[in-house]
């Protein structure tokens, strides 16, 4: 699967992206859609560091080295997908040394960047406990001076990665071009900038959570202690439950104020099918209010099952809001005259993706195999 | 410091097109006209009507009713050139697009495009392309290419700039003679120098007596999606209401021609 | 032990400033000699006593550029002399009346749109400027061209280094728009770019 | 002195690092690749050198319009109109991109057909010639008759052709077809002139009523165009006949879309109206020695039974009849059929008819008599000039096609017919391997648009008569070939002498332009600066000639009277024309091809053997031209015959069958199916992608070598 994947990546690089099926319509195609609910999903990194560090939930330190790895291989994927992306990888860095302020996609840079920096910081004291690396003494000191340092750290993290999340939301939501996508908002940023990092700190506590079920299942051992679940449950539950709370209000405001002084009507923009209102209602209930309450029913009856099956909805859910933001808008025709368009990934997209998921199990399995991502797994092994 | 001075003087114009709906025949004059001018190269076999580039884009568009009342109308379209919150300008990572101040043109670097497509997404008049194939001419026909524009390699985004290449031609003609200014007759866009029925027509929107600002003033002009208060340069106008409903926003969706069933 | 790491930590470093600083530089530039030698001196000097405008004269156009073979053939029909530039510019070029093929230190690349009427008619700036004073020089220097990015070393800068040790001697965006800047000129990229 | 351990390796690795970051190189490095980038040396780089403006004029449609070429170091890198003269089409826009067209020829070559795929080998012009000798001396042995398919009459290689054809069996020069107002011959023929053609003079008349021309789709000259769509058209009304809602129809005062195939019902019907009501110019009817006869003929035809037949209401056809009538002078065309091809001798005449009894033959704003340009030389026999129709089938064992100054799409089923049984030797002259070419076992390069002098003879919507030359502006390709030196060649391989001293090309149209120069009459019309002096002024030829290669055009004098001694009104269709006036019925569709297939045929899409491959920004690249896969039909009819839009169907013919989608729009007639025609991939420049079967040929055509409106269906896949 790497292979092939590989082998498309270098088709991409050499050939040009004529290798894909996007066009100038769909200047956004698979890739960016996947780009964002990964990093959307990665989020439960930062935030449980966040929680961990900042608001000392102890608890959480059970599954804070695996969901560090999680954000690193998350962010890290991203920004390889991306790096593909782009039409003159080479010419990348422009953007650090000519960087227009003004731009979403600039703040999204910059932080991805910063903050996988941050990650590969918090990664490096897991990789230090590594037993055989603990025989150099001087990396021992590095390790503990980091430890030192980690809240800091966690701090930065938690606003870098609060900010490019709302900033991956604004890259939608500025675009006063596309009234599908575009949303008011407060001071500079429209309210998309909220709704994306509420949604992302809701789901990322949700995807840890499945996550570390998933392999426990697959090394067939007992990694956390179930309350540790019940934490990540609850607290996504109800950060779930906000967004969807918030995510109405924003398209009750969208339909009624901003939509129509665009001149558009928002009846037009569910005409189209595949795409129509189901979508609205996916997107806020079914896989909005529905897992939110499933996982604060399944954190309070301690029913594994209802927080597994919340969680999964959960993930769904920020997928289809990413997707809808991302395939919907450009598909959604804006001049009178003009035809709905839709788009299937090319097999190229497909393989480079599959090849940055690959890379993501293979890295994970590496650490869990060599590091110690459950710091609890062997006291658990015991009973 | 006469020199400072002089170099510094402020000339601001705000070029723009005037295009008259009801002469345009769908010739397809002004895309031909616009490739040649400005090196767009030929499609390659794969190149669709998703994949090409075409700087300036005739659209078909028809009134809905049936024969033998139905009617077409064919909309040439090009970067609008938004003067206000233009979408991709603000959108552009690394200031690859922005206007000039002396000509209100918007316009698109290459050679600092990275190709992240974001402005593509901005832009509501999908008049933005992306070169997903390297630029290619049968041999030999390089030499017919416009020194005066440079060709743009695979991988970044290219749009209309209002034939900026003849302003900078023309800027250095009145500079030679010691002018500040170009003289106005040096400067018009390959589409509308090419458009047999002269439905086509570029000047200064703010000099209040060029013919394309006395235009754009008469009641039956208009600009595509004006309510998005972008503030586009490119005014349309016809005496046919139903072709100033297709062009302004808030009517109900026509089916298009265009969509090709 | 621990002094023998210190060795070996400082031979890397010292490998490495050297290829970083001596040897890349020396590398990245392909050197080729001009065509045929050269002497502004001589024919700005009383010996042809040539003003610069009398062969690089601007054009109604406003372009601006090296002097045509029938700018050199009134007085070169016959070698002035005996050296070797003399023999090639008659016999490989006037007699053939083949254009000599020039290596401009100063081409601008091909997205760059640049008229010299502006520069000099309006700002009325001076060639050495951005030329140098190259007006008398005996010879003309070898040309310098980027293996990789094929540019031109003094387009590009002469240093390495982004940094300018004189006034002219590189003609980079940045050099450009510091001028502009300077002359409160209204920049944006198309003024320049094509 | 130092043992090697992994750490030491490790701390050398950071100094190295570390040293690196603290050097230029990486930094520098990062910048050079961003420029490399910028500057990939696959990236075309447009051509050095100083700019010119030069003057010349367009050879690819008789037309001939005025172009100033804007030049690079002397080569053209875009065309214009200059100042004051029509703007270029499409076609002329790019026309400096033929010379390097993929399809261009740079040798002699020999087609030969494996795995039904068409190959070609280098031949040297030698054996060409040598083997159409060969075939000559075959065909006087009585193998059959020579022709030449001439797809740019009324050039003085023309003379050439037909002084070498003079002595040989059945020897013609065939007038090569899909020829705009092609259909004036049979004008001619019902006012029997003899020598000369008819002119049409657009310029004066205030209405035109067109029977399918599309003058929007650039048929004549673009002079009309642009004098139908700018500020003037106030002065000129344009009523057109047409089942399609065509870019014509849609400048169009008063549209007709009359059933196809119902055309000279309609004409009919106007013509009984206007004699009813007494609105024709009695005087100049009488004329017509068959005036009675074609006045009780059309009285059959009343507005009401031409309404039933016509699916036009009778006071819509009234309403024109008046209409026209009120602005006179009125001139009608007889255009396109709704397939594309001519309409047929019985429709034309019906139609051109018209334009008798309202008086237009001689009159201002009418059909002028145009004298012919002079020949290049004397000859004391010359083959004749034909059409297609007039050639028996299965006779010609040597055709030579010259399409060396253009071509036209044309059906080439119609030609083949022609050939002997084990089908003759066809050889052509033309710059590509495209077109008609495609169909020769041989194939001569001759020079192309901007490579040498062509000479530009007035279109047929002319007034008077009037050349102008295209002068080169391009050295032409080695390997190229001279046609006027290829025929001296032929000439000479089989012992014929031809008349005259001229060995190249240029050298007929010099002394064609000196015999201009002798006769003295017209004026000079220079481009430059718009100025007309008599022709009189011009001191020699040369300087004729130097004007004229200068984008200068020479106009004859116009000479307005037609002395026709027998004016026809049913030419020789009258025993047609009588069927269709008594039982004429509206078209009825068999049950098994319930559609009328009408192909739309764009100027650019078949007026050339091949276009710049910049034109697929109109097809490909955009949605401006409908795409040649696509069927379009109304709602309506696809709601009766169960056809959804966006399936995949094969649309079938008696002729064959393509794969098409169906579309559906509200301005297709119902029960008709639409196609665009557009250029093919060859035409195009795409040398790679297989030949597909093309909609024209599915299309019923007629002997004349034109498109027919056909019987169609539609079936799902």
């Amino acid at each position: 699967m790497l292979g092939i994947g590989l082998f498309a990546i270098g088709l991409c690089l050499i050939k040009g992206l004529n290798q894909t099926n996007m066009d100038n319509r769909f200047a956004f195609g698979l890739w960016i859609f996947l780009d964002l609910t990964v990093i959307a999903l990665g989020a439960g990194a930062f935030f449980t560091g966040f929680l961990l560090y900042i608001l000392r939930r102890d608890e959480l330190r059970a599954v804070i080295n695996s969901a560090v790895v999680l954000g690193f291989i998350c962010y890290s994927g991203a920004i390889l997908v991306l790096m593909v992306d782009v039409g003159q990888p080479l010419r990348a860095w422009f953007t650090f040394w000519h960087p227009n302020v003004h731009s979403m996609l600039t703040e999204v840079t910059f932080c991805i960047t910063c903050y996988l920096a941050v990650l590969a910081i918090e990664y490096a004291p897991i990789v230090l406990r590594n037993r055989q690396l603990r025989k150099v003494p001087s990396f021992l000191v590095f390790e503990f001076e980091l430890h030192k340092v980690m809240p800091v750290l966690a701090a930065v993290g938690t606003f870098l990665s609060f900010f490019h999340q709302g900033s991956l939301g604004g890259l939608y939501g500025v675009l006063q071009g596309r009234p599908f996508a575009y949303r008011d908002g407060f001071a500079i940023w429209p309210s998309t900038f909220f709704l994306f990092i509420l949604s992302a700190i809701a789901t990322g506590p949700a995807f840890v959570l499945v996550t570390t079920w998933a392999v426990s299942k697959i090394s067939s051992k007992r990694l956390v202690q179930p309350s540790v679940y019940r934490i990540l449950a609850m607290v996504s539950g109800w950060l779930l439950v906000t967004y969807v709370g918030f995510k109405g209000i924003d398209t009750l405001v969208w339909l009624n104020r901003t939509v129509p002084r665009t001149g558009a009507i928002p009846a037009q923009f569910y005409a189209w099918q595949p795409f129509g209102t189901w979508v609205l209602f996916a997107e806020i209930v079914l896989f909005g209010l529905v897992p939110a309450l499933i996982l604060i029913a399944g954190a309070r009856r301690r029913s594994f099952a209802l927080q597994l099956t919340g969680s999964l909805l959960a993930c769904a859910g920020v997928a289809l809001n990413r997707f809808v933001m991302t395939i919907q808008t450009l598909a959604v025709p804006t001049l009178k005259f003009e035809p709905f368009m839709l788009y299937w990934p090319s097999w190229q997209e497909v393989a480079t993706f599959l090849a940055v998921a690959a890379y993501g199990v293979i890295l994970y399995s590496l650490s869990f195999r060599y590091l110690k991502l459950f710091p609890h797994e062997r006291d658990l092994q015991q009973y | 410091m006469k020199s400072s001075a002089n170099s510094g003087a402020i000339i601001k114009r705000r070029f723009g097109l005037v295009i008259d709906l009801d002469r345009c025949n769908g010739c397809g004059a002004c895309a031909t006209a616009c490739a040649v001018e400005n090196n767009v190269p030929p499609a390659f076999p794969e190149v669709n009507e998703r994949t090409g580039l075409t700087w300036m884009r005739v659209y078909r568009a028809e009134n809905g009713r049936t024969f033998p009342d139905s009617r077409t109308v064919y909309f040439p379209i090009s970067c609008q050139h938004c003067g206000h919150d233009t979408p991709c300008v603000s959108v552009c990572p690394q200031n690859a697009v922005d206007i000039n101040p002396q000509t209100g043109v918007v316009s698109q670097i290459p050679e600092r495009c990275l190709g992240c497509r974001y402005c593509m997404a901005a832009c509501p008049y999908h008049a933005r392309y992306f070169n997903w194939f390297d630029p290619t001419w049968p041999a030999g026909m390089e030499k017919t290419l416009n020194p005066d524009v440079s060709v743009r390699m695979r991988g970044v985004v290219e749009k209309c700039n209002l034939c900026h290449s003849r302003w900078q031609v023309a800027k250095a003609k009145a500079a030679a003679a010691g002018k500040q200014d170009l003289d106005p007759a040096d400067y018009t866009t390959a589409c509308a120098e090419a458009c047999p029925a002269k439905a086509i027509v570029l000047g200064d929107l703010d000099d209040r007596n060029s013919e394309a600002s006395r235009a754009a003033k008469s009641p039956n002009a208009f600009r595509l999606l004006a309510k998005l208060g972008t503030d586009p340069k490119i005014y349309y106008r016809s005496n046919r209401e139903w072709v100033r409903r297709l062009g302004d926003a808030d009517v109900a969706q026509i089916e298009s021609e265009a969509s090709r069933g | 032990m621990r002094h023998r790491g210190f060795l070996a930590f400082g031979i890397g470093l010292g490998t490495a400033l050297f290829c970083g600083w001596i040897a890349f530089p020396y590398a990245l530039y392909r050197q080729t000699e001009q065509p045929i030698q050269f002497s502004h001196k001589i024919h700005t000097g009383e010996k042809a006593g040539l003003t610069c405008e009398e062969c690089h004269a601007l054009t109604a156009e406003g372009r601006l550029g090296l002097p045509k073979l029938d700018k050199c053939a009134p007085c070169h029909s016959e070698p002035q002399g005996k050296t070797t530039a003399e023999k090639l510019l008659v016999d490989r070029y006037v007699s053939k009346g083949r254009e000599v093929p020039w290596l401009v230190y100063a081409r601008q690349p091909e997205n760059v749109y640049f008229s010299h009427a502006p520069h000099i008619k309006l700002a009325q700036i001076k060639c050495e400027r951005c030329h140098g004073p190259h007006g008398d020089t005996g010879s003309l220097r070898p040309f310098e061209q980027s293996r990789i990015s094929t540019y031109s070393r003094d387009i590009h800068g002469r240093s390495v280094l982004p940094i300018r040790r004189t006034e002219w001697g590189s003609m980079t965006m940045d050099d450009c728009s510091r001028c502009h800047r300077e002359r409160g000129v209204q920049e944006s990229c198309l003024t320049c770019h094509k | 002195m130092t043992n090697v351990t992994r750490r030491n390796l490790l701390k050398l690795a950071g100094g190295a690092a570390i040293g690196f970051m603290a050097s230029p190189m990486p930094w520098r490095l990062t910048d050079e690749l961003a420029i490399w980038t910028q500057n990939w040396s696959w990236i075309p780089v447009p051509p050095k050198g100083e700019v010119t403006t030069r003057m010349t004029a367009c050879s690819l449609c008789p037309s001939g319009c005025a172009v100033q070429a804007r030049c690079i170091g002397g080569l053209p890198v875009s065309l214009r109109a200059p100042a004051g003269s029509a703007a270029l089409c499409s076609l002329g826009l790019t026309g400096h991109h033929l010379p390097y067209h993929p399809a261009r020829l740079l040798a002699p070559v020999r087609v030969t057909e494996r795995a039904d795929a068409l190959h070609t080998n280098p031949v040297r012009l030698g054996e060409v010639v040598t083997e159409t000798a060969a075939a000559i001396a075959a065909a006087k042995a009585g193998l059959g008759t020579v022709a030449v398919l001439d797809m740019r009459p009324g050039r003085s290689i023309s003379w050439a052709w037909r002084s070498l054809l003079s002595g040989l069996p059945g020897g013609a020069v065939i007038a090569g077809p899909g020829r705009e107002g092609a259909s004036l011959a049979t004008l001619e023929r019902m006012l029997a002139i003899e020598s000369g053609s008819l002119g049409l003079d657009f310029e004066h008349a205030r209405t035109i009523v067109s029977f399918g021309a599309p003058l929007a789709d650039g048929w004549g000259s673009p002079r009309t165009l642009q004098r139908l769509l700018g500020g003037s058209r106030g002065n000129v009304r344009l009523i057109h006949v047409d089942p399609l809602r065509s870019p014509t129809a849609e400048i169009a005062d008063r549209w007709l879309p009359a059933r196809p195939g119902t055309e000279a019902v309609l004409a009919l019907g106007l013509a009984h109206v206007l004699i009813a009501e007494n609105l024709v110019d009695r005087a100049a009817a009488a004329k017509a020695v068959d005036f009675e006869r074609y006045s009780l003929l059309v009285s059959r035809v009343t507005a009401e039974k031409a309404a039933a037949v016509t699916g036009i209401a009778a006071d819509a056809i009234i309403a024109t009849a008046r209409e026209i009538a009120r602005a006179m002078p009125a001139v009608v065309l007889a255009g396109e059929d709704a397939g594309g091809g001519r309409f047929g001798r019985a429709a034309e005449t019906a139609i051109l008819g018209l334009n008798l009894i309202l008086g237009n033959a001689g009159k201002g704003g009418g059909f002028l008599a145009r004298p012919d340009l002079p020949a290049p030389f004397d000859s004391a026999s010359l083959a004749p000039v034909q059409d297609l129709d007039q050639l028996p089938d299965r006779s010609v064992a040597l055709l030579l096609i010259d399409a060396s100054a253009g071509d036209a799409a044309f059906p080439w089923r119609v030609v083949e017919r022609k050939l002997i049984a084990k089908g003759g030797l066809v050889v052509a002259l033309s710059p590509f391997f495209a077109g008609t070419a495609r169909h020769a076992n041989l194939i001569v390069p001759a020079p192309t648009f901007l490579e040498a002098m062509f000479e530009l003879p007035a279109g047929f919507d002319a007034p008077a008569a009037t050349l102008g030359i295209s002068a080169p502006l391009i050295a032409a390709r080695e390997g190229g070939a001279d046609p006027a030196s290829f025929v001296r060649a032929v000439a000479a391989a089989s012992r014929i002498d031809l008349p005259g001293a001229w060995a190249r090309s240029e050298d007929l149209i010099k002394a064609r332009v000196a015999r201009i120069h002798r006769v003295g009459r017209g004026s000079v019309m220079s481009i430059a600066d718009g100025a007309e002096k008599p022709l009189a002024a011009v001191a020699t030829p040369d300087a004729l000639l130097e004007a004229l290669m200068g984008g200068a055009k020479w106009e004859d004098a116009p000479s307005p009277s037609v002395q026709s001694m027998k004016t026809m009104l049913l030419g020789d269709a009258a025993g047609e024309l009588e069927r269709i006036s008594t039982c004429a019925t509206a078209p009825k569709q068999s049950p098994q091809y319930p559609l009328t297939l009408l192909p739309r045929a764009p100027r650019d899409a078949t007026a050339s053997a091949v276009v710049s491959p910049v034109i697929t920004k109109l097809y490909r690249e955009s949605v401006l031209r409908r795409s040649p896969e696509t069927a379009v039909l109304n709602p309506a009819t696809a709601r009766e015959l169960r056809l959804r839009a966006g399936r995949k169907a094969s649309l079938e013919t008696a002729a064959g069958a393509i794969g098409v989608t169906i579309a559906t729009s509200g301005s297709v007639m119902p029960g008709a199916v639409e196609i665009a025609v557009s250029p093919g991939a060859i035409a195009l420049g795409d040398m790679h992608t297989a030949v597909k079967m093309e909609i024209l040929e599915i299309c019923a055509i007629d002997e004349s070598g034109g498109w027919r409106q056909s019987a169609a269906r539609l079936v799902e896949a």
